[in-house]
């Protein structure tokens, strides 16, 4: 494999990327329309930072809008697992509910314990909510649409900027001087940091196949429709797809795994101390989360906005790329109102004992089937998708076989 | 130099110390199922020791009915376990009555059709009973769905007592005597065949909701894996902490008071008793939370079947009242229990021939339930406890009395 | 066994300790026994084979009225494996009321008795943790006495409502 | 290995499982109603029937009490409270007197001609002195003044549902209170009124008669209230 060394592990990485999109924007779009004696004399660089700027404050303006919806939507979604009609009264159909409750969260007190490490518990709420918003500026909505940070290492950087999450969760749940926050908190960073493994170990996979770390050249090579879907691209990355949704359900601590705020066991968790707009921050940046790893998800094993069939837009484009991480949200929605939760030690199980060593498979898995198809053609994908498709129906099988062999246990 | 040599030498020697942290769980906690309080001495989320404090929903039943004549003692029964209200007034009525029995001047029966309606009515109330248990154990272990799917089936069924009795929670409908006449069912009319029919349409709904719910949480891998094989309680320690009913079950004694010890008219319906048995496929354990709970689930079928069985027959015609001039038992003293939906509730009843007991004692199931709670949680999870309390079904208005 | 046989073999046993068979009134029959053996008795109704009284299913205090001079508490046992059933019942002064605990024979005689000390104020010796359990624990009197008087502030709260 | 194996089967095929049943339940419709909004106000009709016979709250027709204090002494929380006196002998609020309930929900109060304990097993009821609800010396004079009159009419037994015989009332009530937000509905004291003027309302208004203020529970079912308010008869007297 002398080729392989000669151009790096992974060629498409350059470090050395001067230009980015900004400074384009600057060059070509504003100076032309300034006024000839300015143009000459205007600082590029400080046009860069300010185009920035005012990207990320569309942003921050835009996606808090985001779990705004979502939350209703979980409202909705949750009511009719129940057979409930959800709010009702803000609004038509209580589409507005979430608004009139934000707007009583920021009249209500703000309440500081008064024992508590009060720059924390100041603090907290704003890391958690920056960072969960900070991962959005890599993500790559559609064909066209500029993204803030389109780094080379977009994944990587989601990565990072994801985990100090735990940071302001820790944060909350100490400087709250509640014993049950601080337990929510501790049971909060040991699941992050455990479940950061097999989600990173997933991630790597798709990287492998790809070879690159950035967001945009993931998603390109996604581009032939839905079977060249890294999802479907090997067996393995099907694999780890789930892997990478279960460990992101962790990872922003929903049911089955939402052992930090377990409302039957810890109350509320971590953010049992905070009221008023703090707390709607913790509950903006969750519903922000949620759609961020989905998105994330998406990008990385959906086809990101690449549509199903190469060359037609369905299910493509900055829409498709939103209904297919709304599916992701609901598939989340819909486990959280089926399953109970899971206890600590239950959850360190799962991802130690099953999820870790089955990621580690993957990636070796992965590097193999690399060796073998080179270049992903019809024929690797095929295969892939032939053993995809033998092993659901064998498992089917086979469970059905040993359902049908021991049938509902009656103790009575 | 020794004495840190030796304190060197213990640090070794000892395991890593961690310090034990004392949690008030409770009285306003979402899962102690009512005001009760637990001090938590945690280490890390192992707990070390769980204390039960109750006695935030003491109403002083047992003051108040030394006070009160024995027919208005039955709407306290009512707030005593207000889950299954009708099977307490009708523990209440059937101590009375056995007391009065014992008089032989006094010479009445309870009627036939009253013996039905008794039986219809807390068999149906029975199954509210634990369609509220299973409804908040899913609760409790996380699974909101479940709540309210059992609350949807209960609605059905607090609709049907509200028909025959006008109340909804509190029935007082079982009295000393018979059951109450406040709404009248005329045998063999139309109201008794409507509401006949629409019990029968409710078990036709109901019967095969109990498989779902098994699909949705029994089978659940999740759940059975936080509740089976914790908290074993063996079948010596329930009988030794005067546990009884489901959780008694759920310990492998097969004992049901209304097929051993047949009260009213229970020996003439035939329905079968589960018992929790090992399932080592599943890592079920008898004496387990999921044995506990899989034993009501299970009755919930064999009170459907009972009730089946009084449909098949029909009411019987007659009063529903027996004809008693005034409620004086002799004096004398009697402890009686019947089986309620959360063990075996006895009443204690010192009479010394007056229309007001001397001495009223409610033996409530959950009291002597809850107390193995402190044995059973040692050296389990915070979650466990949840997953305890849930199991063993408390209701603190019947703790506390 | 029933009742009456259940008391031959406990005269036989403990003699001058069983007071009496009271079977006049209406209701169970009752053994009466002398509070300082209760424990031994209910140790070897549990403990022998023939009896094996295995759960305790009711332990009461009663107070019978004002002018009594005597609380009595009353033990209701059962034995699953004979399915026979006995009343034992057990006077003592209400001055002076202490009587051994059953809490080592039947665990849950421990909450029964709490509840017994808490509300008529009687001492059971031998029990581990005798304190108040439905009643706060600074709560004074005992009130399920007949000659209980409530107070009328607890803590500042106006008590009769 | 094998049980490893058969664990992933096991937890996935039973998320799935149960996956399944919630998802039937999502396309199910709701069972839950829109409290007030599904709710008639003026036609005071619930999208759920209350059955009759409900226990909600007490109501008092105070001219058929007669003021036995059965319901105040069955009470156990004592909420009912009744004060009164009994008339000087001989003297009485009005005489004996027959309600007269017809299906159509009249009543008619007066005097049945013949024994009124036959009288549904004959074909016709002539009623004579059909009077009205008026204060009490009014009503006394009323019938005085009326013997004359006789104002008299013929149904037929087809139209009625029950008679009711109302006993002479030498009973004055000075106050009879029911202090709803003590009570606990469990129907006792309705059981016990010999003459069933003691009913809970089994209708919308019996349920929803929530207020601001503890002492407007407190429902004033006294002669004088009565008789000041109009000729209603759902009116329950209250400041």
């Amino acid at each position: 494999m002398p080729e392989i060394f000669s151009e790096g592990f992974f060629p498409n990485i350059n470090l050395q990327d001067e230009t980015n999109w900004a400074t384009d924007f600057v060059r070509d779009v504003i100076i032309p329309r300034l006024p000839e004696a300015v143009a000459g004399h205007f600082p590029v660089e400080l046009g860069t930072v300010l185009v920035m700027v005012a990207f990320a404050g569309i942003f921050v303006a835009v996606v808090p809008l985001l779990p705004l919806v979502l939350v209703l939507a979980e409202r909705k979604v949750a009511a009719r697992f129940q057979n409930r009609t959800g709010p009702m009264r803000v609004g038509p159909w209580g589409t507005l509910q979430t608004l009139a409750d934000g707007i009583k969260l920021i009249f209500k007190e703000d309440y500081i314990p008064p024992q508590g490490d009060k720059l924390l518990f100041l603090l907290a709420p704003y890391i958690i909510f920056a960072c969960s918003f900070a991962v959005f500026a890599a993500i790559p909505f559609g064909d066209g649409i500029p993204i803030p940070g389109d780094f080379n290492i977009g994944i990587f950087y989601i990565m990072a900027i994801s985990s100090v999450i735990v940071m302001g969760v820790i944060m909350a749940g100490w400087s709250s001087n509640s014993k049950w926050s601080l337990l929510g908190s501790l049971r909060s960073a040991a699941q992050i940091v455990s479940y950061e493994i097999p989600l990173g170990l997933s991630i790597l996979t798709v990287v492998m196949l790809v070879e690159s770390l950035g967001m945009q050249q993931i998603v390109a090579s996604q581009d032939g429709g839905i079977f060249t879907w890294l999802i479907f691209r090997t067996p393995f990355t099907f694999i780890a797809f789930f892997i990478f949704f279960i460990s992101s359900i962790a990872e922003v601590n929903r049911t089955p795994f939402d052992l930090p705020e377990a409302e039957s066991e810890i109350v509320a968790g971590f953010h049992t101390e905070y009221s008023g707009m703090r707390f709607a921050l913790f509950f903006i940046a969750e519903y922000a989360n949620m759609f961020a790893v989905s998105a994330i998800g998406v990008t990385l094993f959906l086809g990101g906005w690449q549509g199903v069939l190469p060359g037609y837009d369905f299910l493509g484009g900055f829409p498709g790329f939103v209904i297919k991480t709304l599916g992701l949200v609901f598939l989340m929605m819909w486990l959280r109102w089926t399953l109970p939760r899971l206890r600590v030690d239950q959850l360190m199980n799962l991802c130690w004992k099953y999820f870790i060593p089955i990621s580690f498979f993957n990636i070796l898995g992965t590097g193999v089937w690399g060796l073998i198809f080179r270049h992903d053609d019809v024929w690797s994908i095929g295969i892939s998708c032939a053993i995809i498709y033998v092993g659901l129906i064998s498992a089917y099988a086979v469970a059905g076989r040993s359902l049908a062999r021991k049938p509902e246990p009656q103790p009575s | 130099m020794e004495t840190t040599q030796q304190t060197e030498s213990k640090i070794i020697e000892l395991k890593p110390f961690t310090d034990e942290m004392v949690v008030n769980m409770g009285p306003q906690h979402p899962s102690t199922h009512g005001v009760l309080r637990l001090e938590l001495i945690l280490d890390g989320e192992v707990v070390r020791e769980a204390i039960p404090h109750i006695g935030y929903l003491h109403r002083c039943f047992e003051k108040h009915s030394e006070n009160l004549s024995y027919p208005q003692i039955i709407p306290f029964t009512d707030r005593m376990d207000y889950v299954a209200a009708m099977n307490q007034n009708w523990g209440f009525c059937l101590a009375v009555e056995k007391l009065m029995a014992a008089d032989e001047k006094k010479d009445f029966a309870v009627p036939e059709r009253a013996e039905y309606l008794r039986v219809l009515i807390c068999e149906l109330n029975r199954i509210a009973s634990h369609l509220l248990s299973f409804g908040t154990y899913g609760m409790d272990t996380g699974a909101v769905t479940p709540f309210f799917y059992a609350f949807r089936d209960r609605e059905r069924l607090l609709l049907l007592f509200e028909k025959i009795c006008g109340a909804r929670l509190t029935y007082n409908y079982i009295r000393i005597g018979g059951v109450s006449e406040i709404i009248h069912m005329e045998p063999g009319s139309l109201d008794e065949q409507n509401f006949l029919d629409e019990v029968k349409d409710f078990l036709d709904y109901f019967e095969p909701k109990i498989d779902e719910y098994n699909d949705l949480l029994t089978s659940n891998s999740i759940f059975s894996e936080r509740t089976m094989g914790v908290a074993v309680m063996s079948a010596e320690m329930a009988l030794s902490y005067g546990a009884t009913g489901p959780n008694l079950r759920g310990s492998g004694v097969d004992w049901d008071l209304r097929r051993d010890e047949p009260y009213s008219i229970y020996d003439r319906f035939d329905f079968e008793v589960p018992v929790a048995k090992d399932i080592p496929e599943l890592g079920a354990v008898v004496g387990d939370c999921w044995s506990r709970y899989k034993v009501r689930m299970d009755e919930m079928k064999e009170s459907v079947r009972i009730v089946r069985q009084i449909l098949a027959e029909g009411l019987p015609d007659g009063p529903v009242m027996a004809d008693l001039k005034a409620v004086r038992p002799p004096k004398g003293e009697i402890y009686f229990r019947s089986e309620a939906p959360r063990g075996e509730l006895g009443f204690y009843i010192v009479s010394d021939g007056t229309p007001k007991p001397v001495r009223l004692k409610g033996r409530s199931p959950c009291f002597s339930a809850l107390s193995a709670l402190q044995e059973l949680s040692r050296g389990l999870m915070v979650a466990d406890i949840i997953a305890i309390i849930g199991s063993i079904d408390i209701v603190m208005g019947e703790v506390d009395r | 066994m029933n009742p009456e046989e259940i008391y031959k073999t406990l005269t036989d046993k403990f003699g001058e300790s069983i007071l009496g068979f009271d079977t006049e009134l209406a209701g169970d029959p009752i053994i009466q026994i002398v509070p300082a053996a209760i424990a031994d008795v209910c140790q070897y109704l549990a403990e022998t084979d023939t009896l094996a009284f295995d759960s305790l299913m009711c332990l009461s205090g009663v107070d019978l009225g004002a002018k009594e001079e005597e609380l009595f508490v009353v033990y209701h046992l059962y034995a699953m494996q004979h399915r026979h059933s006995v009343v034992l019942k057990v006077s003592v002064p209400k001055g002076d009321a202490h009587l051994p605990s059953v809490s080592r024979i039947w665990k849950t005689a421990d909450w029964h008795e709490r509840e017994a000390y808490d509300l008529y104020g009687i001492l059971f010796e031998g029990h581990t943790d005798l304190r108040r359990i439905l009643l706060p624990d600074d709560w004074e009197g005992y009130p399920l006495r007949k000659d209980y008087k409530e107070p009328d502030l607890y803590r500042g709260m106006r008590v009769p409502y | 290995m094998d049980k490893y194996i058969r664990n992933i089967y096991k937890g996935v095929y039973t998320v799935l499982v149960g996956m399944r049943v919630t998802i039937r339940q999502f396309f199910q419709p709701n069972v839950t109603h829109q409290y007030p909004y599904e709710h008639d106000f003026e036609k005071k009709q619930n999208v759920r029937e209350i059955p009759k016979g409900y226990r909600g709250q007490l109501y008092n027709r105070i001219e058929d009490c007669i003021g036995c204090k059965k319901c105040e002494l069955i009470c156990p929380v004592d909420c009912i409270t009744i004060t009164g006196d009994k008339l000087p002998k001989g003297e009485q609020l009005w005489d004996s007197m027959n309600v007269v309930h017809l299906k159509d929900g009249r009543e008619v109060i007066g005097i049945i001609e013949g024994d009124d304990k036959k009288i549904m097993s004959e074909d016709s009821m002539t009623i004579t002195n059909i009077t009205t609800r008026l204060g009490p010396q009014e009503v006394i004079d009323r019938l005085e003044a009326s013997e004359d009159e006789s104002r008299a009419e013929t149904f037929s037994t087809d139209e009625v549902s029950r008679v009711v015989t109302r006993n002479p009332v030498v009973f004055y009530l000075d106050q009879f209170d029911i202090d709803m937000s003590l009570c606990m509905y469990c129907g006792l004291c309705t059981e016990v009124c010999p003459t069933q003027c003691l009913v809970m309302k089994d209708s919308l208004e019996g349920i929803e008669y929530s207020s601001f203020d503890r002492t407007d529970l407190i429902f004033e079912f006294d002669k004088q209230e009565m008789y000041d308010k109009d000729e209603t008869d759902n009116t329950e007297a209250a400041d």
